[in-house]
């Protein structure tokens, strides 16, 4: 990577040296299959389970509770729709938020296809829900809510404790999508009024093609891949072994991590947050500040230019960020979270995503605040919007 | 999505920046709720456009757009500029990613309205340009968008 | 391994080292997300597009056509449930057999359940289907037609070309399950009359939670996982790009090593049949002779015992086996598929699947027959069964 | 799923396997399209069952559960021996997987089936019992098959 600076770590992480270290003997040498009655089979059941139980430890999960998927957008898809077909007689109603992952918003416009009634709660500026519109959107017909724990695009994170609390009340399960906070924030699922949670590997330095879905037991679901009997007969597919013994050591050395790491990347965060309001002007911070924003995520509005611009500057000078969620980047229209909290369509195109990680450093942090203004600048000369 | 060279190399150095004082022929097209809008400037003597000079609020792709259909245009008859197309812009630059094929057709309608624009303003007679109403189109084509 | 045998390579196989090799810069190095503006990024796309190329190529496929999956098992729910989803305005009757993987099965069962309609074909004696049974099975309603090129459990290479000439000549999609068979036998989509077929990675040496779906130009198929607009917006979540490089390198040396090890391979197998009915009394094979055998397959009833038995001793002594598929070893049911080719339970109960690999030799065959008739005798002489 | 060592041992070196011939009491469960046939042995003298053995067609847990109870009944009273339940020859066993349970079913009945033999045989007086008719339970737990 050399003198790269990689500020897009909401779109994926690294796998850590220890986590392929962990891996690398289920490729080759242990690499049965669970489902076999033989000693090869035997081991990679054990280190399966094994994996099983330190992310639901991680968690305060029992390993049960804990189903492996190949990835948070399956992870999503099977919560919402194995627990909309599984629970459809008491009700067809579900809600969700406007500032979703399409993972879950797309998958909840299917099921609207498909008979389903869905209510997209609004968020304030900052990008929350508000518990009482959550309350008030609940019907006799409502069988879940879908609310995500941290936004992958502008860092709010939600009062998932309270919103819980509400479905619990009412007697509505509760799905939150931990996506972009598992391994970052704690989760207590012992406490949380939560019944299904989704977590994905590759944002906690852990590989891509695997991640998981908590279902608190008692919880009824249906499959959405249907086959072999794994995962309790729930998630058919030959196991992934090797990645879930990645996605277990990285979450636990992420967790054990955890306070050191947020402190410091907080001050980055703020540091980097702040250097651009000052020395850029007609910019804005989206999504709140301190300790209810996801301590690596920066998200600022730059007025009069588009973003893609600043990314291919920012690229040609190593430096890699993105602009609104990196799963829409290739899309046309804007990012559908800044629409949600209310920007214009013209500001909302002129995002910035800067998301940082372990490796970052306050040198790196730095450059960029060197860098950034000088782009905005050229770029804006150039904007027939911009009248300098 | 990846850019040609020769995108990069028209939207790392764009050529042509900036207005034409009292040009004779301005063109807009898109506007900023797409994400792109493109100010074209021209200055015409003899029926040649003699400079070209671009704004752009947009992506990668606009600007590099922007910038090349300056180029192309120099020393051009407005009846040759007229029939620049799109296709034809996406060409120069080696090619555009199928997602931002519609970049250059904001180039080519942001040229085609400046002529036009000029030929208004000296009572010249005007070909209806049908291609001119392109935003926000329908017709993004997602399907290609890694 | 040391001397272990490894016997049971339709369950899984080990990732080969070359391709471990491919795969290893893509973890800690390459790791961007391939849905991003910049070099991480595009680095990954490149290698993601490469991996589709070596693929297409391998199949006769042209790379547009190569769609990404987590498992055999989510190509194979995806090619039928998207498939049917997608056409269903043009009739709900969906045509299979009886000797398929679960993973089509049991996709199948729950469509029914859905409102579609489904004939599972009979098979004969040696798991064949017959093209005239299938064409008279096709009604006006039929939309898709999924049939396995071989099958997991006895070998039984299905009359693909002639299958699917019958589908094209009724205009009906034909869906080809080629797990076992991908790697393993010789593929040209470019003659073949299919329009989707589905393969998995750790069947030939590749990664497991990779696979992928081949999805003819111009068939409509609808998303089973909604998300991001990863695979054109068809299949969403982060592509695990090492597992998709690991594939690419895989199948590539599978299919340039195909004949010579077709060679080997089958030498062995037959080896190994005619030892085990020669000196084996009262054990029958399943599934045909020949080449119309999958060249690794070794599937034989073994009178009066119950197979579990077998594996556990012959898995003290460090072989390992499976009795009927590895994704069914854990049910009490015996075998579908040995019931469908018309054994009775009690004999079905009986059997033992050993499937070979690369590594496999001639000294571990000769093992293996040393050691089986002494296992089945000493079961024997414990069976109520038994009249010895 | 995993067998105790205790299962291992029972399967791989199995007691009392065979036939007792002129057999007082001889039961026998389960069949073979289930996968597991059982037939248990044995000789009474005095109330006591003095002798026991076995032959099973099934897995490893069938064949270690018919070890492990012959061992278990041989000196007991015929009523000792009555209340041996499913879940004594599973713990016996050290515990069995969640989908091999019902195999500890099948010993316990094919003991109580052997006793009542006898005791019909003798004309004793027989309790009726419940559970004997156990085969291809629709209870199968398929959801812990891993
Ligand atoms: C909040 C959120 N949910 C879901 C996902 C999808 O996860 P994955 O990339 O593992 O499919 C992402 C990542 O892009 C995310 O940020
Ligand atoms: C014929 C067949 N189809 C589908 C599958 C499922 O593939 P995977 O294990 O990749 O989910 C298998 C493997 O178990 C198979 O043998």
């Amino acid at each position: 990577m050399s003198d790269k600076i990689y500020l897009d770590h909401a779109a994926t992480t690294a796998v850590r040296q220890e986590v392929l270290d962990a891996m690398l003997p289920f490729f080759t040498e242990h690499f049965g299959n669970p489902m076999s009655v033989h000693s090869f089979g035997r081991e990679v059941t054990k280190a399966v389970e094994a994996s099983r139980e330190t992310i639901a430890n991680c968690l305060g999960a029992e390993p049960k509770e804990i189903m492996f998927t190949s990835s948070g957008t399956e992870a999503d898809n099977w919560a919402i729709r194995g627990f909309a077909q599984a629970n459809s007689k008491n009700g067809q109603h579900i809600i969700t938020s406007s500032i979703e992952h399409h993972a879950v918003l797309h998958t909840c416009e299917q099921l609207e296809k498909e008979g389903f009634e869905v209510t997209y709660l609004p968020v304030d500026s900052e990008g929350f829900v508000d518990p009482k519109n959550l309350e008030e959107a609940i019907r006799p017909d409502t069988i879940l809510v879908s609310i995500m724990h941290a936004n992958n695009e502008i860092g709010t994170i939600q009062p998932i404790e309270e919103l819980g609390t509400i479905c619990r009340d009412k007697k509505v399960a509760f799905h939150v999508d931990a996506v972009q906070s598992a391994g970052v924030l704690p989760i207590n699922l012992k406490e949380l009024p939560v019944d299904m949670l989704s977590l994905s590997a590759h944002k906690f330095y852990g590989p891509k093609g695997i991640a998981a879905l908590y279902v608190k037991k008692g919880t009824r679901i249906k499959p959405i891949i249907y086959g072999g009997g794994q995962e309790r007969g729930l998630r058919a597919g030959t196991h992934n072994h090797a990645a879930i013994v990645g996605m277990a050591k990285a979450l636990e050395l992420a967790i054990s991590e955890q306070e050191e790491y947020a402190k410091k990347i907080t001050d980055l965060r703020d540091m980097l947050i702040d250097g651009i309001l000052e020395k850029i002007p007609h910019t804005r911070l989206n999504g709140p500040r301190g300790d209810k924003r996801l301590p690596n995520n920066v998200n600022v509005s730059i007025q009069y230019i588009e973003g893609e611009g600043i990314l291919l500057h920012l690229d040609m000078l190593g430096i890699a960020a993105s602009s609104g969620s990196a799963c829409t980047s290739g899309s046309l229209d804007p990012s559908h979270v800044l629409l949600a909290i209310g920007l214009s369509h013209e500001i909302a195109h002129g995002s910035l995503r800067l998301s940082l990680g372990r490796e970052n450093t306050e040198e790196e942090i730095k450059r960029v605040l060197e860098v950034l203004p000088k782009i905005v600048k050229n770029l804006r000369a150039m904007s027939p919007l911009y009248q300098g | 999505m990846e850019y040609t060279d020769k995108v990069m190399d028209h939207f790392m150095n764009p050529r042509n920046v900036g207005e034409i004082q009292n040009a004779d022929g301005v063109g807009e097209q898109g506007n900023a709720k797409c994400g792109d809008i493109m100010k074209l400037y021209i200055k015409v003597e003899d029926d040649k456009i003699v400079d070209a000079k671009f704004k752009t609020f947009g992506c990668g792709a606009a600007i590099a757009t922007s910038s090349i259909v300056t180029e192309m245009v120099k020393g051009k008859s407005l009846d040759e500029a007229m029939t620049i197309s799109n296709k034809a812009v996406a060409e120069a630059l080696g090619g555009l990613p199928p997602v931002k094929m519609h970049c250059s057709l904001l180039a080519a309608d942001a040229l085609h309205k400046a002529i036009i624009d000029y030929k208004v303003k000296n009572n010249l007679p005007v070909d209806k340009c049908d291609e001119c109403d392109t935003c926000c189109h329908e017709d993004h084509i997602h399907e290609e968008e890694n």
